[in-house]
């Protein structure tokens, strides 16, 4: 296993609490050297695929690997652009339809770079990161999503 | 060789398990997935990638007895 | 005056609260048809400026020209890009270092259209809206910030 | 004519108010802005746009009595 200390948890259990992004940011208020923070949630959206509707995804992931993609991505980020910053969650489990279940939040002194550095992580992790989402019907069929 | 194989998402579903233990010969990527096709035929019809370690890996570089092998259907993070 | 009926005033008194920004976000989870939002916030830098350090910045404006912007950059937005919801906040009066002054709040179906529509409307609101900035030092001398 | 003329930010530090009643006869925009930094020499060194009823005007425009005049300093929002 490659940089096992620096290699952080991305995954939380559940769909992510609009409370828990307010939490992130008041604990920024203490860093005076921000002047742009850049943030980004994604929301299950309640797709209707051949008249059935999408009421959560459940989120699976090949972890190990998919935290050490997060780490990576994570890395060349900060090699690229000129943050103060970066967080990021994602869920794991069932997120309902409306519910959050990644919040990626990035920091700066100006905010071109926080800008141009969320769309790059965004990007970054759809294609790199090895998350897998069951799309769950109301009549309890499913399918499996696939980025796009 | 014993080599462990993982599946996710929709392949573990087609192979009705999340990982499991095979007999191979030294071999490549490429040889150690038609093997697993014969395994599984379900798995013909689905897309998927191969890491190695954590990592995906070109078809042909060889396996070793103490690699990580996982089958990935596409990714939907986000 | 132009449209008053759909004019809102964007204007907050004071800093814009962590917490007001997780009811916003928390508000858009019945509206199962987003997929993506995108959050810029603006915090106020402790600059250090010829050896003086920033405490806040006095924010003023010519509101009814700037509200009439605000809605001038929102209608263009919504044409350029497709949104499910756009919301937009300013701070007046004093907001200190480490505190928020600006937040802005798009939301779509997918990530691609909220990322390049939230990069538009943070980069008109430099440009176009008339919003003026004290910085006060911690000595209460004072310069007035320039956009760039 | 009559015209109220509206300062903000740095002007307003310069011009010592936010707004002042001034007498003019029918001008441009470039005219009245002559008059203006003759009353407040101080102006002179200011980088500043004039708002006609709220928009962002060219210097040839002719001003009417009814018109909304307001001398911008650089915007600072955000």
């Amino acid at each position: 296993m490659k940089n096992t200390t620096t290699i952080k948890n991305v995954f939380v259990k559940g769909a992510i609490a609009p409370d828990f992004i307010a939490n992130s940011i008041a604990k920024h208020q203490s860093k005076t050297n921000i002047g742009a923070h850049d943030i980004f949630l994604g929301q299950v959206r309640a797709d209707v695929i051949n008249e059935k509707t999408v009421t959560a995804i459940e989120y699976s992931a090949y972890e190990e690997m998919a935290n050490q993609k997060f780490h990576e991505v994570r890395e060349a980020t900060f090699s690229k652009f000129n943050l103060t910053c970066m967080h990021i969650y994602h869920s794991l489990g069932t997120v309902k339809a409306g519910e959050i279940c990644l919040f990626v939040f990035v920091s700066s002194a100006h905010r071109k770079e926080a800008i141009k550095a969320l769309e790059y992580v965004v990007e970054e992790i759809k294609i790199k990161v090895p998350v897998f989402g069951k799309e769950l019907f109301e009549d309890e069929t499913h399918q499996w999503k696939v980025n796009n | 060789m014993s080599l462990t194989i993982k599946y996710f998402g929709m392949l573990a579903e087609v192979t009705k398990c999340n990982e499991e233990l095979i007999e191979v010969n030294e071999c490549t990527i490429k040889e150690l997935t038609s093997k697993l096709l014969e395994y599984h035929p379900d798995l013909k019809s689905k897309n998927f990638k191969v890491a190695v370690n954590q990592s995906l890996v070109d078809e042909d570089i060889l396996i070793t007895s103490k690699d990580e092998i996982a089958l990935l259907p596409p990714f939907a993070g986000g």
